[in-house]
């Protein structure tokens, strides 16, 4: 996976429409994987997976560097994985094991691997807003040339949060990329029935933070755009705004079958599947079946070795339970 | 007494059927809140976009603070708002709007205010839902001025208390207990009013008194039946309310068999049973009192994994063991 | 003053221009008179007064009726007077005294008047603009044709709850029209040193909710902006949003001398009095000096009298601190 | 010891003196609030403008919940900030930031968050602010996992924490005494961290143990005074840290006295009082003491009134009331 920047020109070249191609696959292997464990009983507490957005993911960080900072949602396995987290410990995470990025105390909804800047899934709706622009705060502060993702849905632009950190990314000139995810839900309610006024981008503009509005399951595209937001946000030119507009096949989590949602809609949006979509892309470039063959079964076996290290991993020795609370005044553990 | 028909329903059920009652009694209850017109998330109000229109069960933005606030303006120009949080931890975002105005407005302005809402924010553990959907700071509320607050634990005590806090002019935080939406329990046709500041006694004895409220209700019963077993006799009350609470009924209880245990889900630093303890010691003199004891989690947010959620959790085990301690 | 509805062109009616005229001589006496007794010992805690900013308060409240509710923020007076709340019993809640329209119990800040509609000032930026919309709400579930004024400062739109509250008015389409007074400052800081973007009415615009920006000083321009946009709002056309510009010509509370303020800031904006100006337009259309003296010195005649009671008037008796609390488990008051 | 030159100071120069020498032994410590470029509302950090530039000292918008949250956004990057709330009462706008996130990252992402933020936030009653800038909610902290609670008293005490704070990896909440901003004592040059969980001890005595904290400390100080003139010796203590409390120290002393009077300016229900008449009776068991007792605010919000707010504060006489109805 590619964490290097790039000038620009994803779709000119091949090598990176493979790499977006691989990301998506992995991040889809990943959450199928983890969905088939939930279903199994393998994984305690709500998923939830961000099937048929995963051109957002890789889309956007096929533009980060490693120590780039993304702060995400409750929907954060694809953003991790994009992110360049290891597959494996996320698995251990979900499973609420040993060796789990978290040391199993996150779960799916607090995903988080600082080893390669993802500073969190949230579980709190916009949650991650005011942390990402304090984030790129402190890296400016610290004259460093990283620059922070901050990943969000359709539904985050109904809370405070969003007015107040776009300013202040705005009023600072900070060095963020705004990411709406809009996959057209919000939990159980349709975001545009909720929703007034022109919309996510507009909101941005009212703010002071221009962008662009693109489709999220066109993964080149995304990658485009990002390159060149991504550019200027490094370059100095204070905080962009990227619109991405996808569609979520599932429920609102993995305990949730979605009978809610008309099944014509979610056919078609399968049909818009950036996967599928970017192998379109790559047959008319010369790549055909069985390469995509290889890459989804190297990306399969990854997971069923992630799931199956998970499901044989020890639980958290009980005394963890009390570590990482505070330094000072922490409760004492006794066996 | 008249013989009144009962059905058997879950806690969830009997809040819903409860919230119906006094929407069909008083056209000016309504809900608000996200989801509410799909039935809410648990499920709480099934039906209500069909029977009350949208006028009155009102889907709402992520926008708690204004789902908050909202409701108290709605509430100052004459109609009831129920305000549904969804899941405890997200009044966070509606602090300011519960705390600084909500719990003040009617002082503060010298009772021309009338913030008759009834706040719902189902809380507590639940099903390895981790450190931002665990939370249980219910004790928060009975130090801030101005609301009552409720923690039922059983369907009858959902329905009832729900009644009540629609009714009163007060406004009721009800923590509605996560845990135990599926607990069962018989509920009348017409729902009564359960009066708020009355605890439930669970159990008699006189070996040692038992207080808690809420998802660990079921807990201490089976403890104490687990005593009774072992001969140990106990006074078990569900306090059911927090602010106002039964604190005659308690110190009576301790008066008689001069021991107290407080057992609460949430954190015990700084938990209600501080509260509880101090009550009784101070009006019963800590000389009459043989002992008096706490029980609650340990000071840290609630791990996702089962086994370390587990093992910060108050269990039935851990109420038997530390009653017996104090024998 | 006015209270009933009107249908427009104020500036062409000069019985309207001159009850304009005498509702902001009316909020300076008062607030003249307040800081005299502020100065004087006579009232406790801090004050913010609108001292140059009257011409919004009498221009948007000039078109609003009895029953319209009004919400307020730090800095109500002006707004309470121009709603029609009662000198007197004003002056006896900044006076801390029985008798106050909050019992003592409010003080400057929370200076409130239900019996008028004014449904209270509020100490926290923001704070009333939720409950504007609830209030609204309400209103149009009971049937009720009566709007809700939500008026708030330039600060104001910098905390969340403005895209909330706006987002939330224009999705129900609630009859709330939102009052942005800009006097340039928000505490000690230059407003637009904080805010980014291109201002509070494209803020408004970007989440749904239209509406003007006018010269604030200019008291007629204010009513005739205001009566269009309460015409629409009543009409049932969903939120409209004010704009007014406007300036501060005293420090944040009466304890600030503000000399951290440009001096030529604020002699220039002198120039610019509101009163003053109506006075010349009133001049144009033969009204004279003795005219306006008639008005200023009943004006200050009524609030040297609201002075008088209050500072005549008893405390509140020491068992009101606990009445009002709540109904059930309030604390007992023992003597 | 070599001698210390000292200086006095008020308390509010006290604390801009600690955070200046913090600023200036360490670069990645800056402060982040409103107005705080001109000096702080309480001008707690005049001159740092001029001496750090804009970029350590950032004056915000009115956004409470981004500058907590930026705050922790900043510390997970390395930076140490420190969030300056103006007024407690505004954290209810950052109460999401502050429960929800600064004090679970640590816990939530296993260890991989150091949440090094300092979180100033003068609280208490002070010149009639009324019912929304006069809270005193700091009991609730401790009841929270993850956070350090600090609430000094003194200009000594306010220095030493504060340097304590800044250079503490967790997140420390500071509750800056409003009404005793200019109280006045003496600091060194280089001002030393006071560690916390340390009480201070005020006066001692035999008679009673007398607990308090923040701006209730100068008038336990009088009433001290007067009960020692009337031949009853306190023992009497400043916490001045909640979270961690000295234990050890309070139950030392009870244990020789024999009766406990805790006080704050705090309402009294579900005060941390409680937790500490709790903890004691635990520790040394209710038949070891003679009494233990709490003296708070009424459970109501501050009215604006003078005489209605003197009122409801707890008072020099009304601790020698309570003390004297102890013996
Ligand atoms: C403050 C807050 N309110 C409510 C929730 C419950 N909730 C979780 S996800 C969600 C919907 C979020 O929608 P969106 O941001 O569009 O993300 P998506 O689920 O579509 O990916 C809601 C309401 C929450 N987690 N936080
Ligand atoms: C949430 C909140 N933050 C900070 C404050 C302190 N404060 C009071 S008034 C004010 C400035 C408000 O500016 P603006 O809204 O423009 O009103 P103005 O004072 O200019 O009339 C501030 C920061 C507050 N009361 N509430
Ligand atoms: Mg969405
Ligand atoms: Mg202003």
């Amino acid at each position: 996976m590619a964490t290097r920047p790039r000038p620009s020109g994803a779709g000119d070249n091949l090598k990176r429409l493979l790499e977006l191609y691989r990301t998506m696959v992995r991040i889809r292997a990943f959450e199928e994987t983890a969905l088939a464990a939930h279903k199994a009983g393998e994984i305690p507490g709500p998923l939830h997976v961000s099937l048929g957005q995963e051109g957002v993911a890789a889309g956007v960080c096929a533009s980060l560097r490693k120590d780039d900072r993304l702060t995400s949602n409750h929907r954060g396995h694809g953003h991790a994985i994009a992110k360049g987290a290891d597959p494996v410990r996320m698995m251990l995470e979900l499973y609420g094991r040993e060796g789990g990025s978290c040391g199993g105390k996150g779960g799916s909804m607090h995903i988080a691997d600082f080893s390669v800047g993802m500073l969190g899934a949230n579980g709190v709706v916009s949650g991650g807003i005011p942390i990402a622009v304090g984030a790129a705060q402190g890296l400016k502060m610290l004259k460093s040339d990283a620059i922070v993702v901050c990943m969000f849905g359709d539904g985050a632009i109904n809370r405070g949060p969003f007015l107040e950190g776009l300013n202040w990314a705005a009023l600072y000139k900070l060095p963020v990329l705004f990411v709406c995810e809009d996959n057209g839900v919000a939990a159980f309610t349709t975001a545009s029935s909720v929703t007034a006024g022109p919309g996510a981008l507009a909101r941005a503009e009212s703010l002071g933070v221009a962008g662009v509005t693109i489709d999220g399951n066109d993964c080149p595209a995304v990658d485009d755009a990002v390159t060149r937001l991504v550019a200027k946000v490094r370059g100095g030119s204070g905080p962009q705004f990227l619109h991405a507009k996808t569609y979520r096949w599932t429920g609102h989590t993995s305990t949730d079958a979605a009978a809610w949602r008309d099944p014509k809609e979610v056919a078609d949006a399968k049909v818009r599947c950036p996967i599928a979509r970017l192998e379109k892309l790559l047959g008319d470039r010369g790549v055909d079946a069985p390469d995509f063959a290889v890459v989804a079964t190297q990306a399969q076996a990854e997971m069923d070795d992630a799931r199956a290290k998970a499901k044989a991993a020890p639980w958290p020795k009980p005394e963890t339970a009390y570590a990482d609370v505070q330094d000072v005044g922490a409760a004492a553990w006794h066996k | 007494m008249a013989q009144v028909t009962t059905t058997e329903v879950t806690l969830i059920e009997a809040g819903r059927l409860a919230v119906q009652q006094e929407m069909r009694r008083d056209p000016t209850v309504w809900v608000l809140g996200e989801d509410v017109a799909r039935g809410g998330l648990w499920g709480q109000y099934k039906g209500f976009l069909e029977e009350f229109g949208a006028e009155r069960v009102v889907s709402t933005p992520i926008s708690e603070a204004t789902i908050m606030g909202a409701g108290l303006g709605a509430a100052l120009v004459g109609t009831r708002p129920i305000i549904e949080m969804r899941i405890f931890d997200f009044v966070m975002c509606a602090m300011d709007e519960l705390v600084n105005q909500i719990a003040k407005v009617r002082y503060m302005f010298g009772g021309q205010a009338k913030p008759a809402v009834v706040v719902r924010m189902p809380h507590g553990m639940w099903r390895n839902s981790a450190a931002q959907h665990s939370q249980m700071l219910e004790a928060w509320f009975t130090h801030l001025p101005g609301v009552v607050v409720v923690a039922p634990s059983s369907a009858e005590d959902e329905a009832g208390l729900l009644v009540s806090a629609i009714r009163s002019d007060d406004p009721v935080l009800i923590f509605d207990p996560k845990d135990l939406w599926g607990a069962t329990g018989r509920i009348a046709e017409k729902i009564e009013p359960i009066p708020f500041g009355k605890a439930r006694q669970l159990s008699t004895g006189d070996a040692v008194t038992l207080v808690t409220w809420s998802a660990l209700v079921p807990k201490a019963v089976e403890a104490v039946a687990l005593l009774t077993k072992d001969g140990v006799m106990v006074d078990a009350f569900d306090l059911r309310t927090l602010w106002p609470w039964d604190e005659d009924a308690i110190v009576a209880s301790v008066k008689r068999t001069g021991r107290l245990l407080v057992t609460h889900e949430a954190v015990e630093v700084g938990g209600f049973g501080g509260e509880i303890v101090a009550r009784v010691v101070d009006r019963l003199g800590p000389q009459n009192i043989k002992s008096a004891k706490r029980l609650g989690a340990p000071r840290l947010p609630i791990p996702f994994s089962p086994p370390l959620e587990t093992q910060v959790r108050v269990t039935t085990d851990k109420i038997v063991a530390k009653v017996k301690g104090m024998l």
